[in-house]
C-alpha cells in the first residue's frame, strides 16, 4: 500500500518531467518480409523462435539490424495480445499511446495486460552483443572497438578471430592492439605452431586477462616441450605476483571503502553523542530518513537520476536535521544532566520512527537508482578496478568529514557545544544560549546522519531496518575511536573497516566480524578510552 | 544596581534564603558575609538565575530588569560577571578557549580577549594552550576570574574568590577588584569570609544567618559584636 | 453470528515484517473474497491478526493465544524456519492447523503443518539441473546466508553435484552473517573464482536485507548475468522491488510461481490484489501463492470434512487438489507438502521474471531428502495406518512425534 | 595493565595473580623515624615539568606545611604520594619498607595515607553519615563489605566525628546537598574516620571563617604526634598557627623545594617574599 | 532478619506479598474448570512465568547499573547463555525421540552430519551438572570479561559499547552452525525436564512456580547486597569511582564480584525462559535485545529493585497486549511510553509510587 503522498509526490514529478523531457517519437519500420517474419517469430510462443528472430536479422544485411536488435535487446517490444502484432511503448500504462513496429498504426493501451513486452534471455542477449561486438569491431571510437574486443574475447570462435586478425594490422590504438594481440596470442597457443609459440607466450605474459592466464596454464599442463613449459611457468608466475599485488591493492581499497561507509555512519553520532553526550539511539532512524529522502526525491525526478543524488544531499541535510531538531526540542532538551536517560527516550523514537517509515512508505525496501555517472568502474586493468560508486563514497566521506571539522574547529558553535556540553550552567552564565547552541549542534549531527544516508541509499536497503543495521556499529566506531574526538571517529571507521578486510579473505565474513568485535573489546583494555582519549586531570576522575 | 525585594528559595523542600531584602549600590563593593552553609552561594545564583527562586523580585537597575524574569544567558549581555564558587573552569577547553567562550556576548568588532586580562594574571598567558582542567587550582581560580572579565561586565559577582590563591596574587586580586571598582566603576559583589581582604576591599558588607540577611551597612560598622554573632561558630 | 476464526501469524514489524506484513495483506484478501462468497459451511470467517514481532519465544506465545484463547480453526504464517519450529510444538500439543508458506530446507513433517512453499526437491535441484544442463555451467558458487536454510539446501546440493560428477575444487560455498552488507571481498572473489576458464554460476540462499547489497555489489563490479549467472532462491518480486534491478538483468531465480506468469487466474488474482491494496504497483510472489493454494486447500478440506475440526481437516486435505496460479493444480500429499511446478525466471529491468524454463509437470514435496545421509531412509506418511512424519524405513520405526 | 603483561601473567604458572594475593602491604616500619621518603621525582606533563627533582622527608608524626605559588606542584605531589600519577623519575618509599610507587591507589590507602583533596570530594548520594562510614579503616574485601556491621564503638566514633567537623545535624541528608564548606569538613571528617598514619590535606581552609580555620588547626596540631600531617595551604594565618615556632615549612617552587625551615626563617627569604608571599 | 531487610522497603513488601499471592492462586485458578469465570489459562500461566523470568533479568540490569554504575549493553548474553545450558540440557532429554531417531545426537546435528556429540555437550543430560553450569557459565564468562574489563579500568561508556561488543559477537558465534549449537534455529522442540513432561499443565505451574521463588530470591539477595555495606561502596563507586579507591577500596574487585553475580542470577533468568517458551535462539544475544533490558530498568526506575521488576513486567504485559491488540502500530504505543515515561517520570514507575508515598 504505498502511500498517497509518494503518489502525489510522483504525480508534481511527472509535471516536473513533461517540462524537461524532449518528447521521443519512435520510427515505424516498413513491412517487408524479412521483419514480418521476424516479427512473426518473436510473437510465437515458442522461446525457441526468438533465438531463431534474431539469427535472421543478425544473418541478414538489413541497414536497421542494429536498430531493430537494440530495441529488442532493451525491452522495448511489445506483443498485442489482440493482433499478435508488435508495438513500440513508450510507457506501459494505461492511456499510453503504443505504435505498430512494422507500418505506421498506433493504439491507445486500454488494459496493461493486453500488451506483453517480448523478452530475450541471457543467451540470446549475448548473441545480439555478440552481433553489434562485430560491427562495433569497426568504429571510430577506439572505447567502442575496445568493448567490443572484451566482448568478443568472452566466446570467440573461428569467425571472429579472423574479424580480429583482419582488424588487427589497421588498429592505432595502443589498448585495443594489445588486447587484440592477447585474443591472437591465445588462439596461437591452441594451435601446435613452435615458431610463434614462444612469442605468443611472451605477449600473454604481459597481460593480466584471466584468459591469457587459463591459457598460459592449460598449455603448461598440455605442452611436452620443457623449454616453453619452463617460459609459460615463468610467464605464469610473473603474472600471479603482479596479481598478488593488486589484490593486495583492491584488499586495501575495499577497506577504506568500508570503512567510509563506517565512518559516514558513525559521525553524525560523533557529534550527537560524542560532542553532546546523548546516547541517541535513534541515530540510525535519522541515517534512514536521509536515505528515503533521497528515495522520494528521486520519485521526484525520475528523468534525472544522475541529479537527483546532488540534489538529494542538501535536502537530507534538511529534513534529517529538521527531524533532529524536532527531538531535540520535543524531548532531548528535557534531559540534559540526564545522558543516560537519553537512551530510553531516544530507544523509544526510533521505534516511533521506524514504525512511521512502515507506515508511510511500506514495510518493504524501496528501490533507489544510481546514477550512470556513479556507476562503472575505474578499470586500471583486468584484475584491478575500482567501483565508481564506493569511490564517491569514499570522497564523500572525506568531504564531509572535513566539513565538520572545519564547522566545530573554526565556528563559535563548535567552542559553545563543547562548552556547553562540559559546564552547561556556567556556559550558560558566560552567555551562551544554551538551548540555541543544543537545537543547532543536534541538528548538525542529525542532518549529517541524513547526509550518510544518501550515500548508504547507493550501496544498501533503503527500508525501515536500515537504521538498526548501522547503530550498534556507529556506537562502536565512535567509542573506538574516543568520545569527543572526531578524527578518532575517522581513524576508527578506517581502522575497523581495513581490519575487516584484511582478515575477510582468510577467515571468511562471519568469523572476520567476530573477530573484529573481539579485537575491539580487547584494544579497549590497553586503551580504556578508545584511539584518541581525553587527557589530562578533568577526564580523568 | 541591583535591589533585591522578599527573595525566597527553596531546595526541594527546605527553605534556604528567607524573605531577603537588599541593596548593592552601583560603584560599590559589597562584600556578603556568613558562616558556611548560610546561603551565600545559593542568593547568588538566585542572582545569576542558576536556581529558581519561589518569590521574590531581583532588579538590575540601570537597565530595569527584573533578573527573576530574564534567562541565565541574558545576564553577561546586561553586564553582569560571575566568578562562581569551585571555578568551573570547562575542563576539556583549553585557557583560551575557556576565555573566548564569553566573547559572543560583546558587539561584533570588540570580540578579543582583552589584554589587561594576561597583564592582571600573566600565568594565564603562560598556559594559553593548556587544558582548563589541567591546571593547578590556584590558576584555575584565576582563570575564572579572568573569563568574568571578558565579558566586560558593569557588575561582577565573585564568589570566595581568593580561594587556593597564592598570597601574593591573593593582594593582587584584591588590589585589582579595587581599581576595577574604584578607576573603572565596576560594581562588585563579593563573598568573602577572609575578614583583612573583606575590610581591604569592601566599601559594604551584608551578613546572611540562616538564609536570612541579618546585618547591612558601610564596612566601617562591621563590628566585633556583628563577627562573634555572626561570623564566629 | 457465530464465525469461523482463521489466525493469521505473520510479523507486522521488526525484521520480518519486510517480508511477512504482505501475506498478513494476502490472508486478509483471501478471507474476505471467501466471506463474499458466503464463508464457509454457512459461516463468516473472520481473521485474528497478531503480530509476533519478529521474535520466534513470541511466534509460539502468539500461537498458543490463538489456539487456547481465539480458538482459531487454523494458522496461517511465518516465514523464517526458527519460526516455524517455535510455534510447531504449540500446535502439536494442542492440535491445531498451521500452513507455512515459504520455501524451505526440508527434513521435517508434523501432523499439524501443511508446508506449502517448496521443499529442496521443488527449488534447488531443479535450478541446478538447468543451470547445468541448458547454461552448460561447471563451476559452483554456493553462497547463502548462515543459517539452517542455506546450509541444508547447499549440503544437498553439494552432494548432489558431486554425484553428477563435479570436482570439489569447483565448488566454492561462501557463508555470511543476516543482514551482511558489505559484499566487496566476496563479489571479488567470486569474480576470480569465475575467471578460470569454466562457466561459473552463483547458486544463491542468500537471505532479506543481505540481497540488495550484494546485488547492488554486483552490479557496481560489473559482473553481469552473462558473466556470473546468479540464480537465488529466496529472491522474489517483492525483494526485487527494492532493488535497482537495471544492472541485474538475466540474473535468475527459482521459484515455483511468478509474478510475470501468463494465465487467466493469475491475472484475476493480481487484479483483486491490486483492487484490495489499492495500489496497482504492489507485485505479487510465490510465498503469496503459496497462501493461496493452501487457504484453498483448507476451505476445500473443511467443506470435505463438514467440520473445522482439526483431526478431520487433517484426514480430509490430503489428496485435495487445488488449482495453483500457474495454470496448473497443487495436490496436498501425504507427506503434508504439495506438488509444484519449478520455473526458473530471468530478472527485467522493470523488477519482473521472464521464465525461460519450466518443469514440465510438477514435483512433489519431498521431506525429507535423498541426498542426505540422516534423511535418506525416512519418509513421511500421514494417512492411515502408518500416521508417521519420520518413518524410517529401515528400521521401521517411527520417532519423534510429540503427540500421543 | 598492559595485554602482554597480563598474557606472561596468565603463561607463568607460579604466577599469583593480584586478585588472588593477600591484599595486605608489607608492615609499615619507621626504624629510622622517617615516615615519608621522596627522593629525585620529577614528572612531566606534555612537556612541562610540574614537579622536578623533588626532594623531601617527613618525620614520624610530623605536622609538615607546605606553601608554594599556584602551580608549584603541591596538588601533584600529592597525587604522587597517592599513587594517582606516576612520576616519570624518583622513589617514593612509605617507611623503609614500601615502595609507593610499586602500589596502586587502594593498596596505598590500605598501607595508611589517607588525603583531602583541594576539591572537596564526597560521595554525594550517600548521607553523611555513610561517608563517614565508608572511610572507617577495617573492611575492604567483597565479601567482609558484605557481612560487616557497625558495633557499638564505630557507632560511638562515628557519632564523636560528626559533632567534631559540626555535621550532627545533617547526618542523614545526602552529602551533595551540602554547601561548599560543609562538604570541606565532611571530607576532613572522612579523615578522621580512616585514621591514616600519613594524612595529606590539600588546602583545608579553603572557604571557611576565621574561626573555624582556628579549629581546624587544632584539629591537626592534636592529631599530629600520633600521625604525620602534611598540609597545603595558601592561607599564612592558618600556616603560622600550624607552623608554630618550631614545625617545618616547606616551600615548593616550580616542582622542587625552594625553601625549608621554620615560619620566620621562610618568611623572611627573600625568594619566597619574591615568588610568593609579596610584600 | 529477612524481615528486617524489608522493614523500610515498601515496594519490597508488596512485590514479594504479590509473589507469594501469585504462587499460591495460580495453580488454584488454573485448576479450575476451563468454563469457570476465574479460570487461568495454562497459556497466561506460561506467558505470566515468563515475565517472572524477565522481571529477574532486569533485576540483575538494575544491581549493576543502578547501583554500580556499569551501564550494562551485554547482559542479555548471559541470560541467554543460561538459556542455552539450559536448552542443551532439554536437548539431551528427547533422547531418541528426535525425528531422525538417533539415540545420543539432537536432531540439527544428525541433518549437519555430526558424528558423535561435542565435548561441551557432555554430562548436560544431568540436570545436577546444567544446574551448576546454568551458574558457572555466565559467570564465569563474567567473571573473566570483567577481569580483563575492570583492571584496566575500563569504564562509562567504553565499558558499555564493550559489553555490546561482547553479545554481539556471541550472537554471530551462535548463529554459525559450525558451533554445535543448532545456528539460527536454536533449540526447541523440548520434551520433558526432570522427567516432566513440558507441554504437560503441571509442569506449566511447577515452571511457574519456580520462576517466582527465583524471583523472590533474587530480589532478597539484592536488596541484602544493596543495604550492605557492600552496596553503599557500590553506590560510592558509581558516583566517585576514583575518591572510593583513595579510601582503600579495591573497585575493580566490588565491581567484579558484583557483576559476576548479577550474570549468574541472569543465567538464571535464562533458565527459567527457556522451558517455558520453548525455544533459545541466538536472537537473545542481539545487542537490541540487551538495550531494551535496560529500557524496562529505566521505565522501572533505576536504582529501585521493585522498580525494575515492575519496569519489566510492564512493558512485557504492554508488548504482548499491544502486539494482539494492536498489532499494526503497536511500535508507536511502545514507542511513546518510553519517551513519555522519561520526560515526564524520570525516577521511572518507581518514582510514581514513591511520590504517593510522599504525598500520603
Ligand atoms: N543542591 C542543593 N540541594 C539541597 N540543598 C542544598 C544544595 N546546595 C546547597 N544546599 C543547602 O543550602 C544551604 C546553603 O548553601 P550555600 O551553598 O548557599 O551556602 P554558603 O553560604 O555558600 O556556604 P559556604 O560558605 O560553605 O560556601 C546549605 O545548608 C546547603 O546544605
Ligand atoms: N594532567 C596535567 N596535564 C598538564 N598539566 C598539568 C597536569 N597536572 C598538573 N599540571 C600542571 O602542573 C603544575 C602543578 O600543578 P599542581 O596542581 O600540582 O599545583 P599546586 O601546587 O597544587 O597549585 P595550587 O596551589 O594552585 O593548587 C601546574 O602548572 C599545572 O598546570
Ligand atoms: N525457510 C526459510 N527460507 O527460512
Ligand atoms: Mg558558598
Ligand atoms: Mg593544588
Amino acid at each position: 500500500m504505498k502511500s498517497r503522498i509518494v503518489r502525489k509526490l510522483r504525480i508534481m514529478g511527472l509535471i516536473t518531467l513533461l517540462l524537461f523531457s524532449a518528447v521521443q517519437t519512435a520510427a515505424a519500420f516498413d513491412e517487408e518480409p524479412l521483419l514480418l517474419e521476424f516479427e512473426a517469430m518473436l510473437v510465437s510462443s515458442d522461446r525457441n523462435d526468438t533465438a531463431r528472430a534474431i539469427e535472421l536479422l543478425a544473418a541478414s544485411e538489413h541497414p536497421e539490424q542494429l536498430t531493430l536488435l537494440s530495441l529488442l535487446l532493451e525491452g522495448n517490444l511489445y506483443r498485442n495480445r489482440d493482433d499478435d502484432r508488435l508495438y513500440q511503448l513508450k510507457q506501459h500504462e494505461e492511456g499510453q499511446p503504443a505504435e505498430r513496429l512494422l507500418g505506421d498504426d498506433s493504439r491507445i493501451i486500454e488494459s496493461r495486460r493486453d500488451f506483453r513486452r517480448v523478452v530475450v534471455n541471457n543467451a540470446q542477449r549475448s548473441q545480439i552483443r555478440q552481433v553489434m561486438a562485430l560491427t562495433a569491431l569497426s568504429s571510430d571510437q577506439s572505447a567502442k572497438r575496445l568493448a567490443a574486443v572484451k566482448q568478443l574475447m568472452r566466446d570467440f570462435d573461428e569467425e571472429t578471430l579472423s574479424l580480429v586478425r583482419d582488424a588487427y594490422p589497421d588498429e592505432t590504438h595502443p589498448k585495443v592492439r594489445e588486447l587484440m594481440a592477447v585474443a591472437l596470442a591465445i588462439d596461437t597457443l591452441s594451435q601446435d605452431d613452435a615458431a610463434s609459440l614462444s612469442d605468443a607466450i611472451d605477449t600473454l605474459s604481459r597481460s593480466l586477462e584471466p584468459r591469457a592466464r587459463n591459457a598460459l596454464m592449460q598449455f603448461s599442463d598440455a605442452t611436452d616441450d620443457d623449454g616453453l613449459k619452463a617460459q609459460a611457468d615463468a610467464a605464469l608466475v610473473k603474472i600471479d605476483q603482479k596479481i598478488k599485488f593488486y589484490k593486495g591493492l583492491e584488499t586495501l581499497y575495499f577497506g577504506l571503502s568500508l570503512g567510509s561507509v563506517l565512518v559516514l555512519a558513525a559521525i553524525g553520532l560523533a557529534i550527537t553523542f560524542g560532542v553532546m553526550g546523548v546516547i541517541n539511539m535513534a541515530h540510525g532512524e535519522l541515517i534512514m530518513i536521509g536515505a528515503y529522502t533521497t528515495f522520494v526525491i528521486q520519485q521526484l525526478m525520475p528523468e534525472h537520476i544522475g541529479l537527483s543524488i546532488l540534489v538529494a544531499i542538501p535536502a537530507a541535510f534538511v529534513v534529517s536535521g529538521l527531524v533532529g531538531i524536532a527531538i531535540e526540542r520535543g524531548v532531548i532538551r528535557f534531559l540534559y544532566g540526564r545522558p543516560l536517560e537519553t537512551l530510553l527516550a531516544t530507544f523509544g523514537i526510533s521505534l516511533v520512527l521506524q514504525q512511521a517509515v512502515r507506515s508511510i512508505f511500506s514495510p518493504l525496501n524501496r528501490s533507489v537508482e544510481t546514477p550512470s555517472w556513479m556507476s562503472g568502474m575505474l578499470e586500471f586493468n583486468p584484475v584491478f578496478a575500482i567501483t565508481l560508486n564506493r569511490l564517491y563514497i569514499i570522497l564523500f566521506c572525506f568531504m564531509v568529514f572535513f566539513a565538520l571539522l572545519l564547522i566545530l574547529k573554526r565556528t563559535a558553535l563548535g567552542l559553545q557545544v563543547r562548552a556547553v556540553s562540559q559546564n552547561r550552567a556556567m556556559a550558560r552564565a558566560m552567555g551562551v544560549r544554551s538551548e540555541r547552541v543544543d537545537m543547532m549542534t543536534f541538528g548538525l549531527g542529525s542532518g549529517v546522519a541524513g547526509i550518510a544516508g544518501v550515500a548508504l541509499s547507493q550501496i544498501t536497503n533503503v527500508g525501515p531496518n536500515l537504521g538498526q543495521a548501522y547503530i550498534i556499529d556507529s556506537f562502536m566506531v565512535v567509542v573506538f575511536g574516543g568520545v569527543g574526538n572526531i578524527w578518532g571517529t575517522l581513524v576508527a571507521g578506517m581502522t575497523l573497516g581495513v581490519a575487516t578486510k584484511l582478515v575477510e579473505p582468510v577467515t571468511g565474513a562471519v568469523l572476520a566480524k567476530i573477530l573484529v568485535l573481539v579485537f575491539i573489546i580487547l584494544f579497549i583494555q590497553k586503551r580504556p578510552r578508545g584511539l584518541f582519549p581525553q587527557r589530562g586531570r578533568a577526564a580523568e576522575d | 544596581m541591583i535591589s533585591i525585594q522578599g527573595l525566597n528559595q527553596f531546595y526541594g523542600e527546605s527553605h534556604t534564603l528567607w524573605d531577603i531584602d537588599m541593596q548593592i549600590p552601583e560603584g560599590q563593593c559589597t562584600v556578603l558575609m556568613g558562616r558556611n552553609g548560610v546561603g551565600k552561594t545559593t542568593l547568588l545564583q538566585c542572582i545569576m538565575g542558576h536556581q529558581k527562586v519561589a518569590s521574590g523580585s531581583i532588579q538590575l537597575n540601570p537597565v530595569n530588569k527584573d533578573l527573576v524574569k530574564t534567562s541565565v544567558e541574558q545576564r553577561p549581555r546586561l553586564g553582569v560577571g560571575y566568578v562562581p564558587q569551585g571555578r568551573q573552569i570547562f575542563p576539556l577547553l583549553t585557557v583560551e578557549e575557556n576565555l573566548q567562550i564569553g566573547l559572543p556576548v560583546l558587539p561584533r568588532g570588540q570580540r578579543k580577549i582583552p589584554d589587561y586580562i594576561f597583564e592582571l594574571f600573566p600565568v594565564l598567558a603562560d598556559m594559553m594552550h593548556r587544558r582548563g582542567g589541567d591546571l593547578s587550582g590556584g590558576q584555575q581560580q584565576q582563570l575564572a576570574i579572568g573569563r568574568a572579565l571578558v565579558v566586560d561586565p558593569k557588575l561582577l559577582i565573585l564568589d570566595e574568590p581568593t580561594e587556593g590563591i597564592q598570597p601574593n596574587v591573593v593582594q593582587e586580586i584584591g588590589d585589582i577588584i579595587r581599581k576595577l571598582n574604584r578607576e573603572m566603576g565596576l560594581t562588585v559583589l563579593l563573598v568573602e569570609q577572609k575578614l583583612p581582604f573583606a575590610r581591604k576591599v569592601g566599601d559594604r558588607f551584608c551578613i546572611l544567618d540562616r538564609g536570612r540577611k541579618v546585618a547591612e551597612g558601610a564596612m566601617d560598622g562591621l563590628d566585633d559584636t556583628l563577627i562573634k554573632q555572626y561570623l564566629t561558630v | 453470528a457465530e464465525t469461523i476464526k482463521v489466525g493469521v501469524l505473520h510479523s507486522l514489524s521488526g525484521t520480518m515484517a519486510i517480508s511477512e506484513t504482505t501475506l498478513k495483506d494476502t490472508m486478509l484478501m483471501l478471507i474476505e473474497e471467501q466471506n463474499a462468497k458466503g464463508g464457509l459451511l454457512g459461516k463468516q470467517l473472520e481473521a485474528v491478526v497478531v503480530d509476533p514481532a519478529s521474535d520466534w519465544p513470541l511466534f509460539a506465545e502468539r500461537a498458543r493465544e490463538l489456539l487456547e484463547r481465539d480458538q482459531v480453526a487454523a494458522i496461517f504464517g511465518s516465514w523464517t524456519s526458527v519460526s516455524r519450529k517455535s510455534v510447531l510444538p504449540v500446535v502439536e500439543e494442542l492440535n491445531g492447523l498451521m500452513f507455512y508458506p515459504v520455501q524451505y530446507e526440508g527434513e521435517e513433517s508434523s501432523k499439524n503443518v501443511f508446508y506449502t512453499g517448496a521443499a529442496p526437491n521443488q527449488q534447488a535441484i531443479p535450478a541446478v539441473d538447468y543451470l547445468m544442463n541448458d547454461l552448460g555451467i561447471e563451476r559452483w558458487v554456493l553462497a547463502g546466508t548462515d543459517y539452517v536454510y542455506p546450509r541444508t539446501t547447499n549440503r544437498i546440493l553439494e552432494a548432489y553435484l558431486k554425484q553428477k560428477g563435479v570436482a570439489e575444487a569447483d565448488i566454492m560455498i561462501n557463508y555470511t552473517p543476516f543482514g551482511h552488507s558489505d559484499w566487496q571481498t566476496i563479489v571479488s572473489d567470486i569474480r576470480t573464482f569465475g575467471s578460470a576458464g569454466k562457466k561459473t554460476a552463483v547458486v544463491s540462499t542468500i537471505n532479506g536485507d543481505a540481497n540488495v547489497p550484494f546485488y547492488s555489489e554486483l552490479g557496481s563490479q560489473g559482473i553481469s548475468a552473462e558473466d556470473i549467472p546468479v540464480i537465488a532462491f529466496s529472491v522474489g518480486e517483492e525483494e526485487l522491488s527494492g532493488i535497482d534491478t537495471t544492472p541485474l538483468v538475466g540474473h535468475l531465480a527459482a521459484w515455483n510461481y511468478f509474478m510475470s506468469v501468463d494465465t487467466d487466474v493469475n491475472d484475476d488474482f493480481i487484479e483483486k490484489w491490486h483492487d484490495f491494496t489499492g495500489d496497482t504497483d504492489r507485485v505479487s510472489n510465490d510465498p503469496m501463492e503459496a497462501h493461496y493454494i493452501g487457504f484453498n486447500m483448507w476451505v476445500e478440506a473443511v467443506n470435505k470434512a463438514g467440520t473445522t475440526d482439526p483431526s478431520a481437516v487433517q484426514e480430509a486435505i490430503i489428496g485435495v487438489t487445488v488449482p495453483n496460479l500457474t495454470g496448473g493444480y497443487a495436490a496436498m500429499m501425504p507427506n503434508h507438502h504439495i506438488t509444484k511446478p519449478v520455473l526458473i525466471g530471468e530478472i527485467q529491468d522493470d523488477g519482473q521474471f521472464y521464465v525461460v524454463w519450466q518443469t514440465p509437470g510438477t514435483v512433489a514435496g519431498d521431506a525429507w531428502s535423498d541426498y542426505l545421509e540422516g534423511s535418506k531412509d525416512i519418509i513421511s506418511d500421514w494417512r492411515k495406518p502408518l500416521e508417521c512424519g519420520n518413518y524410517n524405513v529401515v528400521t521401521k520405526t517411527c520417532s519423534g512425534q510429540n503427540f500421543e | 595493565m598492559s595485554q602482554t603483561s597480563l598474557l606472561s601473567e596468565v603463561k607463568d604458572k607460579n604466577h599469583v595473580f593480584s586478585f588472588m594475593q593477600s591484599q595486605a602491604s608489607p608492615a609499615l616500619n619507621v626504624d629510622k623515624d622517617i615516615l615519608l621518603y621522596l627522593e629525585g621525582l620529577s614528572v612531566s606533563f606534555d612537556g612541562f615539568k610540574a614537579i622536578n627533582e623533588l626532594n623531601l622527608y617527613i618525620r614520624d608524626g610530623e605536622l609538615r606545611c607546605i606553601i608554594g605559588p599556584n602551580g608549584a606542584g603541591k596538588t601533584t605531589m600529592m597525587d604522587i604520594i597517592t599513587g594517582k600519577t606516576q612520576p616519570d623519575s624518583g622513589s617514593a618509599w612509605f617507611g623503609q619498607t614500601i615502595n609507593l610507587l610499586e602500589l596502586d591507589e587502594p593498596a596505598i590507602a590500605q598501607a595508611g595515607i589517607g588525603r583531602k583533596f583541594q576539591k572537596p570530594t564526597v560521595f554525594e548520594f550517600l548521607s553523611v553519615e555513610e561517608n563517614l562510614i565508608l572511610a572507617m579503616p577495617d573492611e575492604r574485601s567483597v565479601i567482609s563489605l558484605l557481612l560487616a556491621k557497625l558495633n557499638g564503638e564505630q557507632r560511638d566514633r562515628i557519632e564523636e566525628v560528626l559533632i567534631q567537623v559540626g555535621l550532627k545535624e545533617q547526618a542523614l541528608i545526602r552529602a551533595g546537598s551540602l554547601s561548599h564548606g560543609q562538604k570541606q569538613w565532611l571530607e576532613i571528617g572522612m579523615l578522621l574516620m580512616q585514621k591514616p598514619r600519613l594524612l595529606l590535606v590539600d588546602e583545608p581552609v579553603a572557604g571557611m571563617t576565621h574561626q573555624e580555620m582556628d579549629r581546624t588547626a587544632e584539629l591537626l596540631i592534636s592529631l599530629s604526634g600520633s600521625h604525620s600531617v602534611v598540609v597545603v595551604e595558601h592561607d599564612m594565618d592558618f600556616v603560622r598557627q600550624l607552623a608554630g615556632k618550631d614545625r617545618t615549612v616547606t616551600v615548593l617552587h616550580q616542582g622542587s623545594v625552594l625553601a625549608e625551615g621554620s615560619m620566620d626563617q621562610v618568611q623572611n627569604n627573600r625568594k619566597v617574599i619574591e615568588v610568593y608571599l609579596g610584600e | 532478619m529477612l524481615w528486617n531487610l524489608i522493614k523500610q522497603d515498601r515496594g519490597g513488601q508488596v512485590l514479594l506479598a504479590l509473589l507469594v499471592l501469585a504462587i499460591i492462586l495460580v495453580p488454584l485458578l488454573n485448576g479450575l474448570p476451563t468454563d469457570h469465570p476465574l479460570h487461568l489459562p495454562t497459556y497466561m500461566v506460561a506467558v505470566m512465568g515468563k515475565y517472572l523470568t524477565l522481571a529477574l533479568l532486569a533485576l540483575s540490569v538494575d544491581l549493576v547499573w543502578g547501583y554500580l554504575g556499569i551501564l550494562t549493553l551485554g547482559h542479555g548474553a548471559f541470560f541467554a547463555l543460561g538459556g542455552y545450558v539450559m536448552g542443551m540440557y532439554l536437548m539431551r532429554q528427547i533422547g531418541d525421540r528426535g525425528v531422525y531417531g538417533h539415540p545420543e545426537l539432537p536432531d540439527f546435528m544428525v541433518f549437519l552430519n555430526w558424528d558423535s556429540l561435542p565435548w561441551y555437550w557432555t554430562g548436560l543430560d544431568q540436570f545436577w551438572f546444567a544446574a551448576i553450569l546454568i551458574l558457572l557459565v555466565p559467570g564465569l564468562l563474567a567473571y573473566i570479561f570483567g577481569a580483563l574489563a575492570f583492571r584496566s579500568r575500563v569504564s562509562g561508556v567504553y565499558l558499555s559499547i564493550i559489553t555490546q561488543a561482547l553479545t554481539f559477537a556471541l550472537m554471530l558465534a551462535f548463529f554459525r552452525n559450525e558451533m554445535g549449537f543448532g545456528g539460527n534455529n536454536g533449540l526447541t522442540d523440548f520434551k520433558d525436564i526432570l522427567g516432566f513432561n513440558l507441554q504437560s499443565r503441571q509442569t506449566r505451574v511447577g515452571l511457574f512456580i519456580a520462576s517466582a521463588v527465583a524471583l523472590a530470591l533474587g530480589y532478597l539477595l539484592c536488596r541484602y547486597i544493596t543495604q550492605s555495606r557492600l552496596g553503599k561502596v557500590c553506590v560510592a563507586v558509581r558516583d566517585a569511582e576514583s575518591r572510593s579507591r583513595f579510601l582503600g577500596y579495591r573497585v575493580e574487585n566490588v565491581k567484579l564480584w558484583v557483576f559476576t553475580l548479577s550474570a549468574m542470577i541472569a543465567g538464571v533468568a535464562g533458565a527459567l525462559y527457556v522451558p517455558q517458551v520453548g525455544i533459545i535462539n541466538p536472537n537473545e544475544f542481539s545487542p537490541l535485545n540487551s538495550i531494551e533490558i535496560v529500557v524496562w530498568v529505566a521505565v522501572g526506575g533505576r536504582a529501585t529493585l521493585y522498580g525494575a521488576v515492575a519496569g519489566a513486567i510492564f512493558i512485557n504485559y504492554a508488548k504482548t497486549w499491544f502486539t494482539t491488540e494492536l498489532p499494526d502500530v503497536w511500535l508507536f504505543a511502545l514507542g511513546a511510553i518510553f519517551i513519555l515515561v522519561t520526560v515526564f517520570l524520570p525516577k521511572g514507575l518507581a518514582g510514581l509510587l514513591r511520590r504517593r508515598e510522599g504525598s500520603a
